[in-house]
């Protein structure tokens, strides 16, 4: 066909409209197929094979961890009787709200109109469902008869016996579930245009008869764009509901119990900022990695890293806030038992871990409001992995912590976690970037249909993109 | 590869109808199978190979021997307790004493060695049955296990399983005493589990 | 050209503007349904051809609903109605713990409803054999071109006339989409392959179950209290030299509530006294005793006329005799314990009470047998 | 019907091992599902056995000193768990948490099975041949035997040493006991001219002045004590009697612990501080000192020099001195197994003072036993080859006996020895012959305790090939062609027929017989001590040695008998090696106790590990500072450091050892020494935190307080507000009561509940990391200042709350609440979330993390309880209230067609229970006792305010200190 002659036309409509902010440098439609689908499914380089072997090993160490665990018990991990959860859920909590992030980005941003998500959201979606991946199998793991776990699910049997609806663990199984559903289906249904793209442009026999089956037949009807914008639409507007809900539900199964520090009304709201929080960090910290292998500077910029920074800081001083409360309640309710935990996450046994979260999550995300540090890579990788590291202890004092003295002080013990609490962490994290490296050799790290319809003179008789 | 290329086409021609059906048919196995291999479900109809071939068609079938004169701990223990060798003794030891089966009964009696019965009603430990109260109610024996008075060899005739109790203790009437006050059985779990 | 029908004309445009343009033209022109083909959404474009308003929110919102009361309703059902259980002390019906799933499920069908409706019901996805999908225009539309399609399907129209309307109105290239072959009905070879093929994976889905039904309950470390390491009742023991649990009580022991009947003769018995008032629960006891243990043999009548008679060799006592009726309690209760001529002893049986009991009944069995008319109850 | 695959089971079963073990996992021993195993019924019909129904028998249990009644119960002819007999006049019912756990040294699967001779396999035959061969030879060349023994207080036994000693005229017999308080005996045995340990009766006592005497912990007869002592405490209106209890003492016990007064003093003080006392009262209160004892013998132990010297205050000793005249013969005075026997001898002149010594400590129970100087001497004598025999039955010098090195000279002197026990210790691998002995459930025997003979029955065949150890003996007279009974339990009848039987007695011998077997023995009159004169020569003398004597100044250390693990003889014990001690929580240890302020001074902290001398010897011991430890003064427990048995091995360190340069038969040690190493070892505590932190935990009031606080109607209890309508129980609502004024905190419910429920043992690792499962336990907390605390005990199990925070968490139904108010376990629905623990404010949920039964195998799986779940790893379990027991007394009462009595259920820990301080029952019966307590205008519920409605009552500590104005 005459691709040069329309390239041609394009690069003239580009001429003439300024160049917006949502990409930098000169790009065409084609151009963005070009390069972000050539990559897919090609040879990866050196460095990526590296990275591979390193958390596969990681993954396989996990593995291995759990299958010790499942055939021995679970007091092969640092459990005792008062603090009966630990590692086990701190990471369920931590993974669960890593996931936060995708979702809020494409979801609650597409409703907002935030343009500059389309560049960043496949991306963060996917690192969603990874997190939830990695989040669901502590709940599956962390149970003593894993083996019995499906009892959880309200499935008919002879026994007429079903689940509790009333416990918040099983709200949490549902909760979750639900979430990891939907946030597969809203990736996958962003994902089919470019499926689509994919399938149009390999060559490759078996390639493409994956492509195929997975693009669904996909062609780009103006029909099916009418339907799609509109379901898609909803399912963000639902998917902004449950981003909210999950990690609400997450903090139920602290707030609703009677434990001193857990019972709190605060719990709901500083969960789920708390977990945008982390998921940020973590979505930070993975796309400049990629962006700068992967050469996405002209779509990934400096100014989307900077919102994000933005937006990180903004939580960190919300879980400033949060902090803060909590001490408050403890002095103002005047309840001893809230009162000695507060005392405990700062001057207890864990003092340590208090100081380290309150360190991590409040005071090092302050130097973002330093707009140099907020556009170096090396200033925002210090706080996504000081945020991380953060999240991870906020979770830590506030299951560990709150848990290891609660009401009566015969019971109060000290928790060590042992090698293979550590061992399955890891794994977890290996689990997490296994998948990330394999998303971003297989399938494309931008949405390109999302992108393109925000290019510049992507949209008829407008200035630039269609949303105003 | 030009049947390949046909193969594939049709499938994708068909793959709206071919999915669907083959996702049932496997779900429609799985469970279908799932359901006739659930534990426990296969053990009615067991029916072993007793080392005694002790008949309860003749003995209380024929003969009218009341089920609690052997299993007398029913109606004071949890457990109805098949009847010590002596117990058979207390008829064989003039009755039938020529029968070969007999003659091993008496040789076990004598020397003291233990006769092993295979069991063929099994509950799970944790399950807590306890037969007292159910005797004591005018439950028949029949009612679980069976028309026993005419197995020549006993065999188990009721699953056994939480279905089963929940059944009766939810809608009791068909297995009371004509008369009886009893409306329910306990569904709590302490009822048969510790 | 083949002589295949066509299906549609199919224009390319560079640009999303080029196309919007040609549209309302064409649409003039030419009385066949358009259909435009796009890389993304083009603001407008569903407007300009006509598409009304997408019915997926009405359907998400039914579902929702749906799945909202089906959720609340089946938490209320099976935690108030089926199975209740109480727990915490709450209520059956405590509707404020089941509103965090409702919303869940409510969600859950709501966005798959979306989803789903959109892709298979209003997009009719998956659909692998559209003519545009072998087009070759549609790897310039999933790039980055626009394409116009003017639809025949399967109807004659007029392919020059369009072509060239649409060259006329910025297509930069214009292609003709045939109809596909007709795939007829596919082989019964394909029908049987693929039967085979769904069948093989039934069977392997079948052993796979049936497998992990059977060993789900006895594979380790999967537990589940089923055999526990303790010793019931009538259980086999390997510990014990004789393979059984049972274990005698070592000989000359004395267990609480049973001192061991030390009369050895049914003469020296006759001066003990029946501990037991003869009170309708008593009777009851004796009565259960009797029937259990006695009426085997001596009848229920107790007049030794039992099914047993011709197979015995020996004839059990008439108790309700004149002899027996005659005998005093102790020596009843002698004979219950120590067994006479080819009777065993009933001691591991009957606990004393009952023996004693059992004696009473006697009393009844043999009053009854030689009632006189003012036993009769008026 | 027929099998539907048409397939027999056996086929289908090899199958499926074939597939099970292609696939390299390993399948379950019998696959439940599928091999439904075998029924093996009776082949004999025994007397009453009914599978599935527990029998009961009366037995008798002893150690050392302790004589006790047992109600063993039995299932299947197998004994299950232990309980004390009520119709034991002498003990009344009241059990020893050591014999409670006895049982699982009944299942031992250490205990020797078979004679072995010079560690080779042997048999009886062989074994008894060679018995009777020395014994024979010894005889008829006239040859010294020596048989050492431990105490026995067995009238028949004693009859069949003394035939044996007339058939061998050589023949030494010791009874000897590592532990046992000696110098009592000797004692009473100058001062009465009668070895006898004095049983007071403390339930007559309104003044109670302990010496270093731990006579609710680990003395002999603590059971019947806590009992007596309990039965004045539980007082239901501020103005009922109560008694007082001082104790001084260096060493904290339990029953310092326990003190209303509490007297910090070094041992080496006691002595002087009870002949002060004594001035004081013949002084100031002009009580009469004993015909012979001249008052102004006493003068050197002046109120202020005495006081001056044990920095006991001068006004305290008046003080105790008024309390006890004020009691007159109700106050009474007892002195500690671990002080010497001046002491002993001042506190029986204290009494006789008071007259106590006739109207409490009324009743003796005579022992003939040796101490270890005794011992040492006939070890001496065997070291130079005066014994050509040597036979050790019962206790284990080669471990107990503190010189290790003369033990090996003298069992190198003695040429033929046997050893005669349960195991194969350290005594038995340093002789010949070990023969292995009946465990006491599977004997035969008779004990005398003052106002009762007990019987000992077997409640079990032998489980091993084991023999009595009596009818060895008689086997040897026999042998010695000496005409005898051929079993023990016919020389048993024979004797009690001659001895215990009056010919006269209306019913014939064999149903007296019968009947105390029934009944565990039969009662005789008490033998009064009315007639006691005492001598005060001895006391003479003591007086002089004491005025003698100087304080070294150095550091003293008191040894005492473990808790659990007693001296030594239960150290394989898994229940009562991990019982926590009721004072240190420690389990599995006897680490050092230091007082806070010599732990400051030594710069010494918890868990280092120092080394204690005594003279030359010298023993390793982590260091746990201990509140209320008199400065100066440590204490370390006996009965660890063996040698042998794989659960003993390695536990704790021997302090038998220390004992070595002492010349008398005290357990204090008046100079060691500490000097601290650089390691450390962790100690398992199941309490690592003692204090209240100001939490409304175990109240506890003085008496005067009680009143004030009755009377203002300030008793504290939470209101709780719910929207949510209450939970209606319509028939029976269980309930508890548990009167923190009783509960001594003895730890017997822990033992009780452990064998009674299947509790696991978990073993030193993970009781440190936490993870013990006791369902029942006794929170101990310090209140007050680290040098003196007041000690608080509190039970604590599942408190059965009505809307309990546990239910609503869990995600199965694995917990729920029954219509009886029980909140149920299920633990086979349990998947182990351990949310419910989490939720569990008191946190007596436990959970299995590992699979701590399903490797156990037969002889140690016959101590479950078949009633009783035993779970598996990965499940969550805790206190059911004894639902089996609550089941099968209502189907009892179903069957007898009436309603469950009231006291007819007893779950194992009120069983258990010395004090009498549990109370189990229904309270929606306004007339059951549980509901009585329950109302007590000092009863609460703990953490109410959390709005769990918990089922379980507590009624607050009410302690007797000297009121205020007394003391002014």
């Amino acid at each position: 066909m005459k691709s040069g002659s329309t390239l041609t036309t394009a690069e003239s409509t580009l001429q003439l409209l300024k160049p917006p902010s949502v990409v930098t440098g000169h790009l065409t439609i084609g151009g963005l197929d070009d390069q972000v689908l050539t990559p897919v499914g090609t040879k990866p380089p050196l460095a990526w094979f590296v990275a591979f072997s390193v958390t596969l090993s990681a993954t396989l160490i996990g593995i291995a961890l759990i299958a010790y665990t499942i055939a021995t018990g679970i007091g092969v991990w640092g459990n005792n009787v008062p603090v009966a959860w630990a590692f086990d859920i701190i990471n369920f909590v931590f993974w669960v709200g890593i996931g936060h992030a995708g979702t809020l980005i494409s979801a609650i941003l597409l409703l907002f109109r935030a343009r500059w998500r389309n560049a960043i959201s496949r991306f963060s979606e996917a690192m969603t469902i990874f997190a939830v991946i990695c989040a669901t199998l502590f709940p599956l793991i962390h149970v003593g008869r894993p083996w019995l776990a499906f009892w959880l699910a309200p499935y008919p049997n002879q026994r007429a016996i079903w689940p509790n609806f009333r416990s918040p663990l099983l709200w949490d199984v549902f909760a979750v579930n639900t979430y990891f559903l939907v946030s597969l289906l809203f990736w996958y249904i962003g994902l089919i245009p470019d499926l689509a793209s994919l399938r149009d442009r390999t060559t490759n026999r078996v390639k493409k008869a994956v492509y195929t089956v997975l693009a669904l037949g996909w062609r780009g009807a103006s029909l099916h764009w009418h339907h799609y914008e509109r379901a898609y639409l909803i399912i963000a507007g639902l998917a902004t509901g449950l981003v909210l809900s999950v990690h609400s539900v997450v903090s139920f199964d602290f707030a609703v119990s009677l434990v001193p520090g857990w019972h709190m009304t605060i719990f709901p709201p500083y969960f789920v900022t708390g977990a945008i929080f982390a998921g940020f960090a973590m979505v930070v910290m993975a796309m400049v990695v990629v962006r700068k292998t992967m050469r996405l500077e002209n779509l990934i910029t400096d100014y989307h890293l900077e919102v994000m920074n933005k937006v990180i800081l903004t939580c960190s001083c919300l879980m400033g806030y949060a902090y803060l409360l909590e001490g408050f309640t403890a002095w103002y309710s005047m309840n001893p038992y809230i009162h000695h935990t507060f005392m405990q996450y700062i001057t207890g046994s864990y003092w340590w871990a208090g100081w380290l979260t309150i360190t991590c999550n409040v005071l090092i995300p302050q130097l973002l409001w330093l707009r140099p540090i907020r556009r170096s890579y090396s200033g925002m990788i210090l706080v996504a992995v000081a945020v991380t590291v953060g999240m991870w202890f906020e979770r830590f004092v506030i299951i560990v912590s709150s848990l290891h003295q609660d009401f009566l002080p015969s019971s109060w013990q000290i928790y060590k976690p042992t090698f293979v609490d550590y061992g399955i962490l890891l794994g977890s994290f290996g689990l997490f970037f296994t998948l990330v490296l394999l998303f971003a050799r297989v399938l494309p790290v931008i949405a390109t249909s999302e992108m393109k319809m925000v290019l510049p003179g992507s949209q008829p008789a407008h200035k630039g993109g269609r949303h105003e | 590869m030009r049947f390949k290329w046909e193969v594939s086409r049709n499938f994708l021609q068909y793959s709206k109808f071919i999915l669907p059906v083959g996702l049932v048919a496997v779900l429609a196995t799985v469970l279908g199978v799932g359901w006739y291999t659930q534990p426990d479900r296969f053990v009615r109809g067991y029916e072993p190979v007793q080392p005694i071939p002790y008949s309860h068609a003749l003995h209380p079938g024929t003969l009218r021997i009341p089920c609690q004169y052997c299993h007398s701990g029913a109606a004071g223990s949890r457990y109805a307790g098949i009847p010590a060798v002596e117990k058979c003794m207390n008829c064989h030891s003039v009755t039938r004493t020529d029968s070969p089966e007999i003659r091993k009964l008496a040789a076990l009696y004598e020397s003291g060695e233990p006769l092993q019965w295979e069991r063929i009603h099994s509950l799970p430990d944790h399950a807590y049955f306890d037969h007292r109260p159910h005797v004591n109610a005018g439950i028949l024996c029949q009612t679980c296990h069976g028309e026993v008075q005419t197995m020549d060899v006993v065999y188990q005739n009721m699953s056994m399983r939480m279905s089963n109790c929940l059944g009766c203790h939810r809608d009791p009437e068909y297995a009371l005493q004509a008369g009886s006050t009893i409306v329910k059985g306990p569904e709590h779990c302490y009822a048969c589990h510790r | 050209m083949s002589d295949r029908k066509i299906f549609s004309v199919v224009g390319i445009f560079d640009s999303a503007q080029h196309l919007m343009n040609a549209i309302p033209d064409i649409r003039k022109r030419v009385n066949a349904p358009l259909e435009a083909y796009t890389p993304y959404p083009v603001e407008g474009l569903d407007k300009l051809l006509g598409h009304r308003k997408s019915p997926v929110g009405g359907m998400v919102l039914v579902m929702g609903i749906i799945g909202a009361l089906s959720a609340l309703g089946f938490e209320l059902w099976t935690s108030g109605r089926d199975y209740p259980q109480v727990t915490a002390g709450k209520p059956l019906f405590s509707w404020e713990a089941f509103v965090p799933i409702m919303f869940e499920v409510t969600v859950l069908f709501a966005a798959f409803t979306a989803g789903l409706g959109m892709l298979l019901l209003l997009n009719r996805l998956p659909m692998f054999r559209h003519p545009m999908l072998r087009s070759s225009s549609l790897p310039l539309v999933t790039r980055d071109r626009f394409a116009l399609a003017v639809e025949a399907r399967g109807a004659e129209i007029d392919v020059e006339k369009i072509t060239r309307l649409l060259q006329e109105f910025g297509a930069k290239s214009v292609e003709v989409v045939e109809e596909p072959a007709p795939a007829g009905v596919a082989s019964p070879k394909f029908f049987l392959r693929t039967l085979t093929a769904i069948g093989i994976v039934c069977i392997l889905a079948g052993f796979i179950t049936y497998w992990t039904m059977k060993l789900f309950p006895i594979v380790k470390p999967m537990v589940h209290m089923l055999d526990q390491p303790r010793l019931n009742p009538q259980s086999p023991s390997r510990y014990f030299s004789d393979g059984s649990g049972m274990r005698m009580p070592v000989s000359g022991t004395v267990a609480r509530g049973s001192v061991p009947y030390t009369i050895r003769n049914q003469e020296l018995a006759g001066d003990l006294v029946n501990p037991l008032y003869r009170t309708e629960t008593v009777l009851r006891q004796g009565r259960q005793a009797y029937m259990n243990n006695c009426s085997v043999c001596h009848g229920v009548l107790g007049d030794g006329k039992t099914s047993l008679t011709k197979a015995y060799g020996a004839k059990p006592a008439n108790l309700v005799s004149q002899s027996i009726a005659g005998l005093p309690d102790g020596k009843l209760y002698h004979v219950i314990v120590a067994g006479k001529n080819a009777m065993a002893s009933y001691s591991a049986e009957l606990g004393e009470d009952e023996r004693w009991a059992t004696v009473h009944y006697l009393r009844v069995l043999q009053r009854a047998a030689n009632a006189r008319d003012e036993d009769i109850p008026k | 019907m027929r099998l539907p695959e048409g397939i027999d089971a056996i086929s289908r079963r090899r199958f499926l091992s074939l597939l099970a073990a292609s696939m390299a996992l390993t399948a379950g021993s019998s696959c439940s599902r599928i091999d439904r195993g075998k029924i093996v019924p009776y082949t004999r019909k025994p007397a009453r056995g009914i599978p599935g129904v527990s029998a009961f028998y009366a037995s008798t249990f002893q150690e050392g000193l302790a004589i006790q009644g047992v109600l063993v119960r039995t299932r299947e002819g197998r004994p299950i768990h232990l309980e004390g007999n009520p119709e034991h006049a002498d003990s009344r019912g009241m059990l020893s948490l050591r014999a409670t756990g006895d049982l699982l040294g009944l299942y031992d699967p250490d205990r020797l099975g078979l004679p072995v001779h010079k560690g080779v396999r042997s048999n009886w035959q062989d074994a008894t041949k060679a018995l009777n061969n020395v014994l024979s030879d010894a005889r008829l060349m006239d040859k010294r035997v020596l048989l050492l023994t431990g105490a026995s207080a067995s009238p028949s036994l004693k009859a069949l040493l003394y035939d044996l000693r007339l058939a061998l005229p050589g023949l030494r017999h010791v009874a000897w006991e590592p532990a046992a308080p000696v110098a009592q005996l000797a004692a009473a045995r100058a001062l009465f001219g009668k070895p006898m340990i004095s049983r007071p009766d403390l339930r007559r006592a309104d003044v109670i002045l302990s010496f270093q005497s731990d006579f609710l912990g680990v003395e002999p007869d603590a059971p019947v004590l806590i009992n007596d002592f309990a039965s004045r405490r539980g007082v239901s209106t501020p103005t009922d009697p109560m008694n007082r209890l001082w104790v001084v003492e260096g060493h904290m016990t339990l029953t310092g612990a326990n003190a209303d007064e509490r007297i910090q003093a070094r041992p080496s003080r006691m002595t002087s501080l009870a002949f002060a006392l004594a001035r004081l009262l013949h002084r100031e209160h002009s009580l009469p000192l004993p015909a012979g004892l001249d008052p102004a013998e006493l003068d050197y132990f002046d109120l202020d020099r005495v006081s001056a010297a044990s920095s006991v205050k001068a006004s305290t000793m008046r003080l105790l001195a008024r309390d006890l005249v004020r009691a007159g013969q109700s106050g009474v005075v007892l002195a500690g197994a671990p002080l010497p026997m001046e002491a002993h001898a001042a506190c029986h002149l204290l009494n006789f003072m008071l007259g106590s010594e006739k109207h409490i400590m009324d009743r003796a129970q005579p022992f003939d036993l040796a101490g270890n100087v005794e011992l040492k001497e006939i070890l001496e004598q065997a070291a130079r080859g005066e014994f050509a025999v040597g036979i050790f039955w019962g206790a284990n010098p080669a471990y107990a006996f503190p010189d290790p090195a003369l033990w090996k000279r003298a069992i190198n002197g003695i040429p033929e020895t046997f050893r005669i026990g349960l195991y194969e210790d350290e005594t038995a691998l340093d002789c010949a012959w070990r023969l292995p002995e009946h465990h006491w459930l599977e004997s035969w025997g008779d004990f005398e305790s003052p106002g009762f003979i007990g019987i000992r029955q077997p409640v079990s065949g032998p489980l091993h090939n084991t023999r009595q150890a009596e009818d060895l003996l008689l086997a040897c007279l026999r042998g010695m062609r000496i005409q005898t009974q051929s079993t023990y339990l016919e020389y048993l009848k024979a004797r009690w027929r001659s001895g215990v039987y009056v010919p006269g007695m209306p019913v014939p011998f064999e149903s007296f017989w019968n009947s105390a077997l029934h009944d565990g023995g039969v009662r005789r009159d008490s033998a009064q001590q009315a007639s006691l004169q005492l001598n005060p020569e001895p006391l003479r003398k003591a007086l002089e040695s004491v005025r003698a004597e100087a304080d070294s100044g150095g550091l003293e250390l008191v040894l005492a008998p473990a808790a659990g693990v007693h001296d030594g003889r239960y150290s394989n014990n898994g229940w009562l090696n991990e019982l926590p001690d009721p004072v240190t929580k420690a389990t599995w240890s006897n680490p050092l106790l230091i007082s806070p302020a010599d732990a400051e001074r030594l710069g010494l902290k918890d868990e280092d590990v120092v080394t204690v001398s005594s003279g030359t010897a010298t023993v390793d011991a982590p260091v746990l500072v201990q509140p209320g430890q008199a400065s100066g003064v440590a204490g370390i427990a006996l009965g660890y450091g063996r040698r042998t048995g794989n659960v003993a091995l390695a536990i704790g360190a021997n302090a038998y050892q220390l004992l070595k340069g002492l010349t008398g038969d005290s357990f204090v040690i008046r100079s060691a020494r500490i000097s601290r190493s650089n390691s450390r070892s962790a100690i398992p505590r199941t309490q690592d935190h003692h204090r209240m932190e100001g939490r409304d935990l175990a109240r506890s009031w003085a008496l005067a307080e009680y009143a004030k606080t009755v009377d203002g109607g300030k008793t504290h209890h939470a209101h709780t507000a719910s929207l949510i309508p209450e939970q209606k129980f319509p028939g029976q609502k269980w309930g508890m009561a548990v009167d923190l004024s009783k509960c001594v905190g003895c730890s017997s419910c822990v033992i009780g509940c452990q064998s009674e429920n299947n509790i696991p043992v978990v073993g030193p690792e993970r009781v440190l990391m936490g993870r013990e499962m006791h369902w029942i336990r006794i929170d101990r907390y310090y209140e007050g200042d680290q040098q003196s605390p007041s000690v608080r005990h509190q039970p604590m199990f599942c408190q059965q709350c009505d809307d309990a925070p546990c239910e609503i968490v869990c995600p199965v139904n694995a917990t729920t609440h029954s219509p009886d108010g029980l909140n149920q376990m299920t633990y086979n629905r349990c998947v182990g979330t351990r949310y419910c623990s989490n939720n569990c404010p008191f946190k007596v949920r436990r959970f299995n993390f590992f699979d701590y039964t399903s490797t156990k195998k037969e002889p140690e799986t016959l101590v479950f309880n078949p009633e009783v779940t035993v779970r598996p790893r990965g499940v969550m379990e805790k206190c059911t209230f004894c639902i089996q027991r609550i089941q099968d007394a209502k189907q009892n009462a179903k069957h007898e067609a009436r309603q469950v009595r009231d006291g007819e259920i007893t779950p194992a820990c009120v069983a258990a229970c010395p004090s009498g301080a549990i109370v189990f029952g229904d309270l929606n019966d306004p007339e059951s006792a549980v509901s009585k307590v329950s109302k007590l205008d000092r009863h609460y519920r703990l953490l109410e305010e959390l709005g769990i409605k918990p089922s379980v009552t507590y009624l607050a500590d009410i302690a007797n200190p000297v009121a205020a104005e007394d003391k002014a």
